[in-house]
C-alpha cells in the first residue's frame, strides 16, 4: 500500500487535519461496544417474521391459532391488525405511485419473496421461529414480473391495483438545447442499452430493534440501528397516529449502514405495535437471509436509446437517454432516486445539453432504498461508460477524452446545466496523480509481460463525484406537493459542573468516527486536547440534539455535523469569555483567550479561570452574578446550509452543497480461457476538501473501493423468473475477502469547499468510481464494449467469444 | 440461525455411534458440522437427532501403509491432513485441503464430512474419484469397501446408508496428480473443479457439473478436451455460471489438472 | 443438557437445549456480547472464537459440543483494562470502522500470531480469509497485524 | 425449471395407463410416501418425506388430474407444501403404442419456493433429475407387476 500525501493547502496548527486515533476504538476492540442485538430487557419477547415464499400471491387465509397455542408464545400480529391500528405509510410520490397503500405487514397480497406476513413473539428466539412454522397461510400464486423492462407490458401482472399499473413515477429532465447540440455534432454515438445491476453494501450487522412501551406516558423507546431516525419518525408517527415525541430513538454502536439501514420503519412499527399489544419489550433480530431477501436493495437501472453528440476531437456536446429504474415491490424511500441522480446529471464533464426521460416501475423483488452512492452512482457510472464508449468509437485515448471534457479548476465554482453548483476541485490533476500512482507510462510493458504468460491485461479509469449535504427541496421535483426543503444538523456543547466538556450530536454514526472528529473541532476552538472532550456515543432523541434531517447518510457529517459542532463550540467559547469577563470585573471578550483548560486575560496570564471554575460558577455557585449575564454554558446550535427552493418547472437549482471527487484506476489480468480475472493493481485518489482526520478519510476511500470491487465482480441480487432470490446468503452473494484485495495506492489532494464553515466536504460514497474503473478495465482487456456494471467471470468469457 | 429441536448424543465408540444411528432413522451423524449445521439453520433439513462423532479417535488419523496406501480417518480435519507428515505421500491431498474455505472451517471441517455431504461444489469428491480412493462403510452387520466411483450417489447422497458410517478412506500410492478450479473470488466456492491422476491413463474427475463427480479418461493431455466433450456434460445453470460456461470450464480445467498431473 | 464451559478462564455451568448454537450461548446465556453474528451460513467469521486452542466459528458448533472445552473470546484479550498490542495496533492503524467484525478479526489474528509470530503478507491474508469486513477493505487490518508481527 | 423426457415400457398401453391412474401404484412410485389419501378418482393427497441426504423433506402434496384423454394423455396439477419449501408442478404425459410396447413422453414444469428454492439450481436441478429418474424406474417396476398380475 502506497500513499501520496496532499500538498497542504494552508499551514495550520491544531487538531484539525491530524490523524488522531479514534475515541471509539477502545470499546470496540474490547468487545465492549453496544450494538442493538446486545440490548436486553427483563421479560422481553423475541419476534420472528413469517415471510412470503412467493413473489406474488393473494393471501386467501391466515390462521395463527396453532402458533398462539404453543406454550411460551406471547402473541402474534397480522396485516389485518396492522391495517386496523395504523394508517398506510406516507408516500413521497405523487400519482401514480402515491396511490399505493403501504402497511408494515402484507395485507391481502404478497409482492416479493421474503415479505413479512405475520409476526410471532415468544419466550425464546428458537421458539418464536418454531411457532412461526405453525402459522398457516394459504396463498394463491399470481404471475410474476421480475424484469423492469417487462413491467409496463400489457401482459405484466400489476403489483398495486391502487396505482393502476406498475408505473410508479416518470419525469422528463431537459436542459440546454439538444437539437442545436446534435446539429453541431460531427458524430452521434448511440448505445442501445446499459444496465446498472442490483446489489447493496450488506453491512455486516443486519437490522434489529429492542422496543419498550411505557403505558403510563404512552411512549415508545426504540433501541435500533436505524441510521436516519429523523426519517423513520416522520414515517412512523403519522402511520401510528402519534406525535413524534412519542417515539424515542436510541442507538449506540451501529455495525455498518451504507444507507441500507434507513428504511426499517415498517419492521419498527411492528415491534411498537407488539410491545403495546403484549405489554412487554420486543426484541427483533434480522438474520442475514432475511436482510438479503427483504432489505434495501440498491436501485437497478437501465439506460436505453442513449445518443451522444460529439465532435471528432472528442468534445462532448450533450446526450439523450431513457432511464428505467426498478424500485422493487414498494416505495420505501422512492421515488427519490428519480431525482437524486440529478445532483450529478453531467457527471464531471462540461456538456451543456442533457435530456433524461426517467421512468420508475415496480417489480416482484425486494424494495429498493438508499445504498452508498444512492442514485448518483448509477448516473455517474452511466456518464463514465459513455466516455469510454465514445473514446472507443472515436479511437481516442480515454484519458484524453476525460481531460478534454472535465470541468476545469478555473471553472470552479461551476454551475451545471441544471443549476447545481460544483464547489471546487481539480479533476485533471487528480487523474494525473492516479495515473502516476498506477505507473501509467509502464502499462505497455506490463501488457506485454502479462501476454507472455497468456494473460490479457486491462486498465480502466473511473471518475466520480460524491455529492453531499442534500437540499431536500429536490423532492419537490418529483412531487411539488411535498413541503421539504433545505437541510440541518444539530450539536450541543456544554461545560458541566466540574468543567467537563460534553458534546452531543444529532447523528447516528456507523463507523465514521464522529466522536473523534467532533472532539478535534471542539479542541481547536477551546484550545484543549481531544482527550478533554467527551462526545456522547451514539444517538438519543431525548438529548434534544437533533432536527428533522438528523442522521448519518448522504455524505454530510463533515459539513452538517461538524459545522453544528463548530457553531455550538463558538457559542460556548463566547459564553466562557463573557462569564470570565464578568468574574474579572468587566474585562472585554477580546482581551481574553482560552488556553490550558481555562480562560485568561491575554496580557495578564495570572488572571486565569479554569473551565472547572466556569462550570461550577454557572451551575452551582452563581449568587451575585450580574442579572443581565445571559450565559448557560450549554449551547445548542443548528447548522442550516444556504439553500433555495429550485425552479420546479425547469427542474433547475442547487441540489447539494459540496462535491467531493474520487478518481480510481484499476489494472486487471484476464485468463482468456476461462474469463476468470483478478485485480492486480489499484489506485484511488480522493479530494474531499479540508480533511479533519486524514486517516479516517482514507479509511472511507478504502472501504468504498472494496465495495466497488465486490459489486463490479461478484455481488448481485439476482432473481429467477419465479422471483426467487438466487443470492440470499454469503455463499452465493460473494463479498470480497482478504485474499481478494489487490495492492492499493491511495492519494489525496485538498480543494477546500468555499461554501462550508470548515472548508470540508462530505465524503465516503465514492465507490462508483471503482465500479466503473473495473468495467473499463474489462472493456480494455477484452476489447469488447462493456454494457453492464456487473461483470462476473462468465460474462467476461462470453465477451471474449 | 435457530435450529429445530434436535436430540444430541456423544457416543464413546464407533459401535455405540452405529447403534444410535440404527435405533433412529431420523438420526444423522455430526462430523465437523460445517455443512450440516448450516443446512439445519436454514431448516432445509432437520434431523431428529445428532450423533456427534467428534472425539472418536478410531475415526481420526492418517496412516501410511507399507505399499504406500494412505488410510485416512474420516474425522480427520482438513487442517490435520494438511499438517500430516504421512499425508505428504500423496501431496495433492494437502494441497487441495489447504484451499478449502478458510482457517476456521479447516480447523473443524472433516474429510469424511466433505465426502458424505457431497455438495456439488465440494473439492474432495472429484479428488477422491480421480485418485481412485476407496471408502470403507461400516454398519450393524459389518463393513464393506466401495470405490469412489460407487460411493457418490447424488447431491448430499452417498453409499453410506441409514445406520451406517464412513469409517475409513483409502488412497492408493501415487504422486502424479493435479487439481484445478475456477472459484468465486480467490479461494471462494468452486464454480467448476477438476482433479486428475496419471496412472497408466489419465483419470479425470469433474466437479460441479452433475450430481456426482463425472469421470473421464484420456491417454494424453492432448486428448483430454475431446474426452470431456465425449462425456456430453449437461451441467446445471445458476447465478454464477450458465450450463454452457460450466461445460466449457470443465474442458479447460480438466486439461489444466491433467497437465499438472503429468507435470 | 448440563454443560460446563470455560470461557476466558471462568467456568460457566448451564443447562442448554442441544439445538442452541455456541454463539447464542455466549451472547444470550453468558451475556458475552463481544462476539457477533453477521450471517447465517458460517461465512462471515464475526463469531470467531478460539476453541481448545483452535480458531473456529461459534455459529457452526452447538453449545453442548463445548462441554468441557476452553474457549477464548474478544473479552479476554485486554490486559486488565489496557488494550493489548494487537488491539492497540488496530486502533493506531485505523483497522476498524463500525467495529462489528473486529472481535472476530482480532481472534483470527490472535490465533495466527500464536502459531506464526512472523507471518508473511500472504500468510496474514490467508489467516483472515474467513472474516468478512464491509468497512475497511482489509488493507489497514493487514497493516495492523503486520505491525505486531515479529 | 422444466424437465421432460421419454420412456418406453415393455407393456401394452392400457396397462401403463391403468398403473398411472391407480392411486395404489402411484403411492409406490412417489418418493418417500408415508401416507396416501384418495379423495376421488381425480384428487389425491400424499404425505411424503423426500429423501435429501442431509435429512428428509416432509411435504403434503395435493394432486389433481386437470385433464385426461384415455388412454393417451393426462395432465396433473401438483401442489406441495412443506416447511422450507413450496412445490408447484404441472406435469403431463402422452402414451403411444410402440409395436407391443408403450412409449411415454412426459414433461413437467417444476417451481420450488421457500428456503429450499433459494438453494440454487446448482443443487436443485440435479436433485430433481435424480428424483425423476427414480420415479420412472419405480413406475417401470409397477408396470411389470401389473403385467404379471394380468
Amino acid at each position: 500500500m502506497t500513499t501520496v500525501a496532499p500538498e497542504r493547502t494552508e499551514v495550520q496548527k491544531g487538531w484539525i487535519g491530524e490523524s488522531v486515533a479514534r475515541k471509539e476504538d477502545k470499546r470496540l476492540t474490547q468487545g465492549e461496544g453496544v450494538f442493538v442485538d446486545d440490548v436486553k430487557r427483563h421479560g422481553m419477547g423475541y419476534l420472528h417474521f413469517v415471510r412470503s415464499p412467493y413473489a406474488h400471491a393473494h393471501i386467501s387465509s391466515i390462521d395463527v391459532s396453532a402458533a398462539e397455542a404453543v406454550e411460551g408464545v406471547y402473541g402474534t400480529l397480522t396485516g389485518e391488525e396492522v391495517a386496523a391500528l395504523t394508517d398506510p405509510f406516507f408516500q413521497i410520490a405523487g400519482a401514480p405511485g402515491g396511490a399505493i397503500r403501504d402497511f408494515s405487514l402484507a395485507l391481502g397480497k404478497v409482492r416479493y419473496v421474503g415479505e413479512p406476513v405475520v409476526a410471532v413473539v415468544a419466550e425464546t428466539r428458537e421458539l418464536a421461529r418454531d411457532a412461526s412454522e405453525l402459522v398457516e397461510v394459504e396463498y394463491e400464486p399470481l404471475s410474476v414480473v421480475v424484469d423492469a423492462r417487462k413491467a409496463l407490458d400489457g401482459e405484466a401482472p400489476v403489483l398495486h391495483d391502487d396505482a393502476g399499473a406498475n408505473l410508479m413515477w416518470e419525469g422528463v429532465y431537459e436542459w440546454g438545447d439538444l437539437d442545436a447540440a446534435f446539429a453541431e455534432a460531427d458524430r452521434v454515438v448511440t448505445i442501445d442499452e446499459l444496465h446498472f445491476h442490483r446489489f447493496n453494501s450488506t453491512p455486516l450487522e443486519c437490522d434489529g430493534a429492542l422496543v419498550e412501551y411505557n403505558r403510563g406516558v404512552e411512549q415508545w423507546t426504540i433501541h435500533t440501528n436505524n441510521q436516519f431516525p429523523g426519517f423513520a419518525a416522520i414515517m412512523m408517527g403519522p402511520a401510528m397516529r402519534v406525535g413524534i415525541d412519542k417515539l424515542r430513538f436510541v442507538t449506540q454502536d451501529i455495525g455498518g449502514g451504507f444507507g441500507n439501514k434507513i428504511t426499517s420503519h415498517p419492521q419498527l412499527v411492528v415491534c411498537c405495535l407488539l410491545a403495546r399489544k403484549l405489554n412487554r419489550p420486543i426484541q427483533w433480530t434480522e438474520w442475514r437471509t432475511d436482510f438479503h431477501l427483504s432489505m434495501s436493495h440498491g436501485n437497478e437501472r437501465w439506460f436505453h436509446e442513449t445518443e451522444v453528440a460529439v465532435k471528432n476531437d472528442g468534445t462532448l456536446l450533450g446526450f439523450r437517454t431513457k432511464a428505467l429504474d426498478d424500485a422493487g415491490a414498494w416505495l420505501r424511500y422512492e421515488p427519490l432516486g428519480g431525482v437524486i441522480w440529478a445532483q450529478v446529471a453531467p457527471g464531471m464533464y462540461k456538456w451543456r445539453n442533457i435530456r433524461v426521460e426517467f421512468t420508475q416501475v415496480a417489480t416482484n423483488k425486494a424494495p429498493v432504498s438508499p445504498n452508498r452512492g444512492y442514485s448518483r452512482m448509477q448516473q455517474l457510472w452511466f456518464t463514465e461508460r459513455v466516455i469510454d464508449i465514445v473514446a472507443r468509437e472515436l479511437q481516442l485515448d480515454p484519458v484524453e477524452v476525460r481531460k478534454r471534457n472535465y470541468i476545469r479548476v478555473e471553472d470552479m465554482p461551476y454551475e451545471t446545466p441544471n443549476g447545481c453548483v460544483y464547489d471546487s476541485g481539480d479533476y485533471a490533476r487528480m487523474l494525473d496523480t492516479a495515473l502516476e500512482l498506477i505507473g501509467w507510462d509502464r502499462m505497455d510493458e506490463r501488457r506485454a509481460e502479462a501476454a507472455s504468460r497468456g494473460m490479457r491485461l486491462g486498465v480502466g479509469i473511473g471518475s466520480t463525484l460524491d455529492s453531499g449535504t442534500n437540499n431536500f427541496a429536490q423532492s419537490r421535483l418529483i412531487n411539488p406537493e411535498l413541503q421539504f426543503s433545505g437541510n440541518n444538523e444539530v450539536a450541543t456543547v456544554k461545560l458541566d459542573i466540574f468543567g467537563e466538556i460534553v458534546v452531543t450530536l444529532g447523528t447516528t454514526p456507523q463507523g465514521q468516527g464522529h466522536e473523534t472528529t467532533a472532539a478535534q473541532v471542539v479542541a481547536d476552538i477551546l484550545n484543549c486536547s481531544p482527550d478533554d472532550v467527551h462526545v456522547r456515543a451514539g444517538h438519543d432523541s431525548y438529548w434534544n440534539s437533533h432536527a428533522g434531517f438528523s442522521g448519518t447518510y448522504a455524505s454530510q457529517f463533515a459539513v452538517t455535523g461538524l459545522s453544528a459542532v463548530k457553531g455550538a463550540t463558538d457559542m460556548l467559547a463566547a459564553e466562557i469569555k463573557k462569564l470570565a469577563g464578568a468574574v474579572f470585573g468587566g474585562v472585554p471578550a477580546d482581551a481574553l483567550e482560552l488556553a490550558d483548560g481555562g480562560v485568561r486575560i491575554k496580557d495578564n496570564p495570572e488572571a486565569f479561570l479554569p473551565f472547572m471554575a466556569c462550570g461550577a460558577i454557572i451551575n452551582a455557585n452563581n449568587a451575585g452574578l450580574p442579572e443581565d449575564l445571559d450565559v448557560t454554558l450549554n449551547c445548542r446550535y443548528v447548522y442550516r446550509p444556504p439553500f433555495q427552493v429550485p425552479d420546479i418547472e425547469r427542474k433547475f437549482g442547487n441540489l447539494t452543497l459540496t462535491y467531493a471527487v474520487q478518481i480510481h484506476v484499476a489494472v486487471i489480468e484476464i485468463d482468456p480461457d476461462t474469463g476468470y480475472y483478478e485485480i492486480v493493481d489499484y489506485a484511488a485518489v480522493d479530494d474531499c476538501g479540508k480533511r479533519i482526520n486524514p486517516q479516517i478519510v482514507e479509511g472511507q476511500v478504502m472501504g468504498a473501493t472494496a465495495q466497488a470491487i465486490g459489486a463490479a465482480m461478484h455481488e448481485i441480487f439476482e432473481y429467477d423468473e419465479d422471483g426467487n432470490l438466487l443470492t440470499p446468503n454469503f455463499y452465493d452473494y460473494h463479498v470480497p475477502h482478504a485474499l481478494d484485495m489487490p495492492p492499493l495506492h491511495t492519494g489525496a489532494i485538498e480543494s477546500p469547499s468555499p461554501f462550508t464553515p470548515l472548508g470540508t466536504k462530505g465524503m465516503g460514497e465514492g465507490g462508483g468510481a471503482g465500479i466503473h474503473a473495473i468495467c473499463a478495465a474489462v472493456q480494455d482487456g477484452t476489447g469488447k464494449i462493456v454494457t453492464d456494471s456487473h461483470n462476473p467471470y462468465h460474462r467476461v468469457w462470453e465477451l471474449l467469444q | 440461525m435457530l435450529l429445530r429441536e434436535v436430540d444430541y448424543a456423544k457416543p464413546a465408540s464407533v459401535a455405540e455411534a452405529l447403534a444410535l444411528l440404527a435405533a433412529d432413522d431420523g438420526a444423522r451423524a455430526l462430523a465437523g458440522g460445517q455443512t450440516l449445521i448450516n443446512v439445519m439453520k436454514a431448516r432445509a433439513a432437520s434431523p431428529d437427532a445428532l450423533v456427534d462423532l467428534n472425539g472418536l479417535e478410531e475415526l481420526k488419523g492418517v496412516d501410511l501403509g507399507a505399499d504406500g496406501t494412505l488410510s485416512i480417518g474420516p474425522m480427520t480435519t482438513y487442517a490435520e491432513l494438511v499438517a500430516s507428515a504421512e499425508a505428504r505421500a500423496r501431496p495433492i491431498l494437502g494441497e487441495v485441503c489447504s484451499t478449502i474455505a478458510d482457517v476456521q472451517v479447516r480447523n473443524r471441517g472433516t474429510i469424511g464430512g466433505n465426502l458424505c455431504s457431497n455438495d456439488p461444489t465440494n473439492h474432495l469428491p472429484p479428488l477422491m474419484a480421480a485418485v481412485g480412493a476407496e471408502m470403507t462403510i461400516t454398519g450393524a452387520d459389518g463393513s464393506r469397501t466401495v470405490p469412489a466411483s460407487d460411493f457418490f450417489l447424488g447431491v448430499y447422497m452417498t453409499a453410506v446408508g441409514p445406520g451406517e458410517l464412513l469409517t475409513r478412506i483409502h488412497v492408493p500410492a501415487g504422486r502424479h496428480d493435479g487439481f484445478a478450479a475456477v472459484t468465486l473470488g480467490v479461494d471462494g466456492t468452486c464454480i467448476v473443479n477438476a482433479a486428475a491422476t496419471l496412472d497408466g491413463k489419465l483419470r479425470i474427475a469433474l466437479g460441479c457439473v452433475d450430481a456426482v463427480p463425472v469421470l473421464v479418461e484420456a491417454d494424453s493431455v492432448d486428448d483430454v478436451r475431446d474426452a470431456v466433450r465425449a462425456a456430453h456434460l449437461d451441467p446445471p445453470s445458476d447465478v454464477h455460471a450458465s450450463s454452457e460456461y460450466r461445460a466449457h470450464l470443465a474442458g479447460v480445467l480438466a486439461e489444466r489438472a491433467a497437465r499438472q498431473a503429468v507435470g | 443438557m448440563d454443560v460446563a464451559v470455560s470461557v476466558n478462564g471462568t467456568v460457566y455451568e448451564r443447562d442448554v437445549e442441544p439445538r442452541k448454537l455456541l454463539i447464542h450461548f455466549l451472547r444470550d446465556d453468558l451475556d458475552l456480547t463481544g462476539s457477533h453474528i453477521g450471517c447465517d451460513t458460517g461465512n462471515c467469521g464475526a463469531c470467531s472464537v478460539i476453541f481448545d486452542g483452535k480458531l473456529v466459528k461459534s455459529c457452526m458448533l452447538l453449545a453442548v459440543q463445548a462441554n468441557g472445552a476452553q474457549i477464548e473470546t474478544v473479552e479476554g484479550l485486554s490486559e486488565g483494562d489496557e488494550l493489548n498490542a494487537l488491539q492497540r495496533a488496530f486502533r493506531e492503524h485505523h483497522a476498524l470502522q463500525c467495529g462489528y467484525c473486529t472481535p472476530g478479526m482480532l481472534m483470527s489474528a490472535t490465533a495466527l500470531l500464536r502459531d506464526n509470530p512472523s507471518p508473511s503478507d500472504d500468510e496474514i491474508k490467508t489467516a483472515l480469509q474467513g472474516n468478512i469486513c464491509r468497512c475497511t477493505g482489509y488493507w489497514n487490518i493487514f497493516e495492523a497485524v503486520k505491525a505486531v508481527a515479529r | 425449471m422444466n424437465v421432460s423426457g421419454d420412456r418406453t415400457f415393455d407393456a401394452p398401453r392400457a396397462t401403463v395407463w391403468r398403473v398411472l391412474n391407480d392411486p395404489a401404484s402411484m403411492a409406490k412410485v412417489m418418493p418417500g410416501v408415508e401416507r396416501f389419501d384418495v379423495h376421488d378418482d381425480k384428487r389425491w393427497t400424499a404425505h411424503v418425506k423426500i429423501p435429501l441426504g442431509l435429512g428428509g423433506l416432509k411435504m403434503k402434496v395435493d394432486m389433481e388430474k386437470v385433464e385426461e384423454r384415455e388412454p393417451e394423455f393426462a395432465k396433473m396439477a401438483i401442489k406441495g407444501a412443506g416447511v422450507g419449501a413450496m412445490l408447484n408442478m404441472q406435469t403431463s404425459f402422452d402414451l403411444a403404442d410402440a409395436d407391443g410396447a408403450c412409449a411415454m413422453k412426459w414433461a413437467a414444469e417444476v417451481k420450488i419456493a421457500g428456503p429450499v428454492g433459494s438453494m440454487g439450481q446448482r443443487v436443485l436441478q440435479p436433485i430433481v433429475n435424480q428424483q425423476v429418474e427414480q420415479v420412472l424406474n419405480a413406475l417401470d417396476v409397477q408396470v411389470q407387476e401389473a403385467l404379471r398380475a394380468e
